[in-house]
């Protein structure tokens, strides 16, 4: 099993959600999180100071998911979150040992 | 007639409260945008605060109040940079105030008007496109039907019809302007897709608490003076809102099963709306059937614009176009010239309702209605097409996308996180 | 006596400020509640001043300040329906001012009220079971003491006990009502264990500046005239709800360590609670001590909820019932005939509190404390008992964890986040 | 002369107008400190109310409007504890009014100008090195300099100089000791390297709207009566504020490429700042000048403090010494006296602004600013020199990195999330 | 070394802070996250317009743990958290391969 | 390749960032966090009740990095993240099996 997790454009959660649910995935987790990457950060004014914000605000995507689907999932993540433009984000993929569904304690792949 | 230091009081008060309602007015619509675009809208109602004031000293209260200068359609310019009204001197409309409280109470409503337009464009209008629009706009429109149905000289009101204090001026304006100015603009991305949800309700509630509040000045402080008619207007305008929000969440809670704070506060708002232009013509029995049915039809109307498309974002057109037209007609229905004999200018019409048999007035209020209706929506609409084709209406996709905060103000609403 | 202007827009403007000191409140409680229903607590708020306004109109007060029907327990049918309110006419108890204001003034009284009671029982509570209990109490409750207390022929006033502007009418009878309330309902889930913390103190201090701007509409308008009595009332109202802040935090800073926002918020309501009932008959001096014993009073009783165990979530109890208790018998200590000449209605006895002789006075205001606490306790009790039974007061489980505004409301208060 | 109702609701009004500001400038502040910190600055605020309405009652009042002690510098202690002041008794300064309206309106500008200071000192500074440095303040600095301007025997009026409504007393008083006081405090860690970005503009914004209708009654309420002058006055401050924001907004836009909301905000209370002084003695062309000039001049100044290294933390320096700086001379430039006859006293000297010919008159405001200026700076200097060595100014670092709310407080300000 | 990652409801986050403790853990990782599964989403109601809305508020933890420590951990956790109702969530179990206290430089377990 | 997950204290998060740059860190992310561990929480008082704060507000940072530059970026993080006071907060390494870039679809090292 493994969990991919993502560093998405806040605005493409929508369309990675659509294609995550079309591919068959039945969960997933999300949070805010801010970005630093390649992107150039912006400009705030403040009191007529200028300062550089390096940090962008983007989605972070958690979906557990059995091995047999990680290749179906990733290439859903990539093709739905993609603007072309920089800052699209990246996509990492960590192997996970085990994974056990609260409500009955079922573990492994009977878990998602 | 003297000076009366209560009635100047009473006006000096009324013109702070109508001034409380554009920063109300702001953060009920603030609350209701994402929290990337709510500091543009904060913005935008802010700059028109600015925008409108140096146009009404300028000429705008000249237009609106000056002699009229041409078949009861526009003011003279006597009063241009507002000359000759410092001092202990009083108007012929408002014989009891100083002129200088008479001009500012009316610059108050003068500048809440096209600030209630921009709710119907969040989130994705140019700043540089509102300031544009906002000026020219108050100089041509809002001067202009100011003039007639505020003014003793204004053709609205020698024709007999009446608008206590702005349901056709204010209310029907503005809406009517806000639908030419988004069907220019188009809807905002995602539109009828995705719900767009309100970021901060209790700013939205905080802000209706202002505009109910500041309210009792638009409506109450109409009546120029503080007598059993301000009182009238003051109580009628309290039951319109109770009842409206009633009506409206009733509605939601027959329709979804569940009350709703954004459906009171619209409701309140609807009800306010709709009292506006018969406040000081009507009673409190009249007050609670106005405030019912502006409660339950802007309910209806607000789902409209999914249907007909086209994205009135926070609902000016559902609120105030057709709250405005439902108390314009109501006021043509249930007004009793013996809650305003003063009312009357020339002793030659009465102002009397339909039920009561009027229908004389009845009618000059359907035309009032259709020339305000008509003659603000061409305008507006003109004025949309003309700067959008010089400088652009609509902010970037990316911009959009982004928020207009960050992208055009280069600034954010929040910074919660205790990092940057 | 004629109606003037002045007095008359002292009036009108003290209405719309207690009338904004509905939204205030809510806000105020709003910031002490969980996020997740602090939509809930806004929309209880902002309800209670539609219906209690649609029941003033029909009869509440008419029950209240109509002619005294029967042994100075309740008003007649007279005003039903507002009839014969609208005009320049005056009310005789308020001989300066349309009647129309006089109502609406004391509308803002009645709606303001059972909001009190909102905050004992934040979080749990059915929207429904609230609407019905609020349209009932008001009825049967507000109303009733009202007339005892505020209008010249209720028994409470004949006793010779005086009530300015509302300790008995509206903090003891809220505060009171509310405990009741609250035994009825059980706590939430949680408490005593859970801190329950506010989550916006920035909101409750928003609340806390509209409370004292709009106290002073509560006070100092209750002298129902611009003159120096509303001055004196003004002035006191002032010093209590300061030194009562002071009083709160100093308290705490000794007790805890620590000064609080939420204490100094807390300690200035108290102040202006226990000054209610004795703003217009005291001075200075008699302010200061009122508001030092508010203050520290109120903070030590805040603490019994925790060791009696009902849940007064955010302390209407131990803010409005001690203190409005507080304030009903230091009324009767430090009275001053001197300062309210035309308080004495009836030539009989002087309103002379203890420390000036009156021990008369102060077993008047004794007896009058007792009279609405039981009458109000029992009776909202005896509601909420009925509509327990009938229709039940409380949330699910279920709704309260997942928090009342999403379970009840189907809206949340926040989108902070850019997405959905 | 009589009391008249009509004036007397103004000035009550008009005292609750600018109590409101109190908790407006807290919001307006509290928005723009780190969240962290943001009821530290509501707490400041709230308790300057409590600390100085107690030394207002026991001495403030008398030592500002007590009869003349010595040489215009300070007022006896004739109302020491407020004696003499419930009543319907004037005084002969405010001769249509209650004493005691008058007591409490001008005790709500002693409240406001120490609260002004705490925009300065924001984040870091003791809890109780506030409340002392703010009690002594009030007492030796706040209330003789109003003595000196705003009391008929004070020497700054005695010279022919004016102040219509706080350019000296509140403004450049205040912005002066802010600065003396942030001198001594030294700047937050991070100064001038990190953003120290506001948390939450909305809330600024909200602080805003209610200080510029607050600033209505401090300004027009000045007049102390309802008449043309309160006229002048209100649509003077109007404009003023909406040009000074057009101004600040426009200077940056230009520098910047952009236009903000802060700088809307700070722009307009930049031009109620300059115009305090002016409100009542010049005409709206005058204005306008002042709210162009006050908004670009403000702009300019806040930078300063990067360049010069000192930490005024949300720019009390750069906009109330600045803009009341400003303000006051441009009162010298400006005033005409037939706008405002009344305001001459004596009958000697005429109150006519340079470009009027009066010469003197500029020279009188120039001695009097610079008076202000070195009498508040010096003793402010000195106040926090001795704290600093008696108590200490300043939080610790480690205080100051997990923010003064947790720190002094025990609270935080939001807790959004729904867990703990 | 381990990290497990739970996403549980919010108002379970107590129980399981406290049977985290009782288990001997000595610290602990929270965050506010929105999820997706087979739990229901809600309607939310604006303008009269109704909106299926599929995240719903949880809340993620994440527990760095000795090897020998996951059972117990895992066991902990499930049982706090379970209401035995839909949307009781998942835990994960990720493999960790170094851990540092910041503080102090050290490694492995003795970071724990 | 590895993801570094770092607890630290929110205000070091500038000091971290700029020394991750020195280092050549291209792109992390960030979150708001609360943590539970050694270091006690602090009391707040609610209405005269105190209250044990057991969660203190803390960052997540989260790094993906190729295996040659792990030592040097978990270096770079304890150095600039060290106050030396309790609560300084942890690192952990954990294992990647993939990265992609979502714009490019470049994946494994140069995704980076
Ligand atoms: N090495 C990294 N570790 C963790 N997150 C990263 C890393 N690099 C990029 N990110 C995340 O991906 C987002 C986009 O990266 P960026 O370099 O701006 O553009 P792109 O993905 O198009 O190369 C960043 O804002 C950040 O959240
Ligand atoms: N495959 C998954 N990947 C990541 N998170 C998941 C996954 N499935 C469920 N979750 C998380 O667990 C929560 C509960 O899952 P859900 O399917 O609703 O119920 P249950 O856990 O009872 O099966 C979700 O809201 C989500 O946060
Ligand atoms: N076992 C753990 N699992 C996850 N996070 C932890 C763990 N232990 C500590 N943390 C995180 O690190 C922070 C600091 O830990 P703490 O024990 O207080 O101090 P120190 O790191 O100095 O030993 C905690 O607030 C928490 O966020």
């Amino acid at each position: 099993m493994k969990m991919i997790v993502a560093f998405i454009k806040p605005f493409k959660l929508e369309d990675v959600k659509d294609s995550l649910k079309s591919v068959g995935v039945t969960g997933l987790t999300v949070s805010d999180i801010r970005g630093f990457g390649r992107q150039a950060g912006h400009t705030e004014v403040y009191r007529g100071a200028e300062y550089e914000v390096d940090f962008l605000p983007k989605t972070r995507i958690d979906v557990l998911v059995d091995d047999a689907m990680v290749g179906l999932v990733v290439g859903a993540i990539e093709k739905s979150a993609r603007t072309g433009s920089i800052g699209d984000g990246k996509i990492a993929v960590l192997p996970v040992e085990d994974i056990v569904r609260i409500r009955t304690g079922e573990r492994g792949k009977d878990a998602l | 007639m003297d000076i009366s230091a209560g009635d100047t009081t009473w006006v000096i008060v009324s013109t702070a409260l109508v001034l409380f309602m554009t920063p109300g007015l702001a953060l009920f619509y603030g609350g209701m945008v994402r929290s990337k675009s709510v500091l543009n809208m904060l913005m935008m109602n802010f700059f028109t605060i600015s925008i409108v004031t140096i146009i009404w000293v300028a000429v705008g209260f000249s237009f609106a109040f000056g002699k009229d200068a041409a078949g009861g359609f526009i003011g003279n310019l006597d009063f241009a940079g507002l000359k000759n009204i410092v001092g202990d001197k009083a108007l012929p409309n408002a014989a009891t105030i100083p002129a200088s409280v008479f001009v500012a109470f009316q610059l108050m409503f003068a500048i809440i008007t096209p600030a209630l337009i921009t709710g119907a464009i969040a989130e994705r209008m140019k700043f540089t496109a509102w300031v544009v629009f906002c000026a020219l706009w108050s100089l041509i429109v809002y001067n202009l039907v100011a003039h007639w149905a505020f003014a003793p000289d204004g053709w609205i009101v020698k024709s007999g019809a009446r608008d206590f204090a702005g349901g056709l001026v204010v209310h029907i304006n503005a809406g009517v302007a806000a639908l030419a100015l988004v069907l220019v603009l188009g809807p905002r991305k995602g539109f009828g897709r995705e719900p767009f949800r309100p970021h901060s309700l209790p700013l939205t509630l905080l802000g209706t608490g202002i505009l109910w509040f500041g309210w009792f000045g638009f409506n109450a402080g109409s009546a120029l003076a503080a007598n059993g008619l301000a009182g009238t207007a003051f109580i009628t305008t309290h039951i319109a809102a109770s009842l409206a929000a009633l009506g409206w969440t009733a509605a939601e809670w027959m329709k979804t099963g569940k009350p709703t704070t954004l459906g009171a506060a619209s409701g309140a708002v609807a009800g306010l709306v709709a009292i506006t232009p018969c406040a000081g013509f009507v009673g409190p029995m009249a007050a609670i059937v106005i405030g019912l049915v502006a409660g339950v039809l802007c309910f209806l109307a607000v789902s409209l614009k999914f249907k007909l498309g086209y994205d009135d974002s926070l609902d000016v057109v559902g609120v105030h176009l057709v709250g405005g037209i439902a108390g314009s007609l109501m006021l043509g229905i249930f007004a009793q010239n013996s809650i305003n004999p003063a009312g009357l200018l020339d002793g030659e019409k009465q102002i009397e309702g339909l039920i009561y048999g009027g229908a004389e007035f009845f009618k000059d209020q359907f035309i009032a209605v259709l020339a305000v209706l008509a003659f603000s929506f061409a305008v507006s609409f003109l004025l949309a097409k003309v700067i959008d084709a010089v400088i652009g209406l609509r902010a970037t996709e990316e911009q959009e996308h982004s928020g207009l905060d960050i992208s055009l103000h280069e600034e954010r609403a929040y910074a919660l996180s205790e990092v940057a």
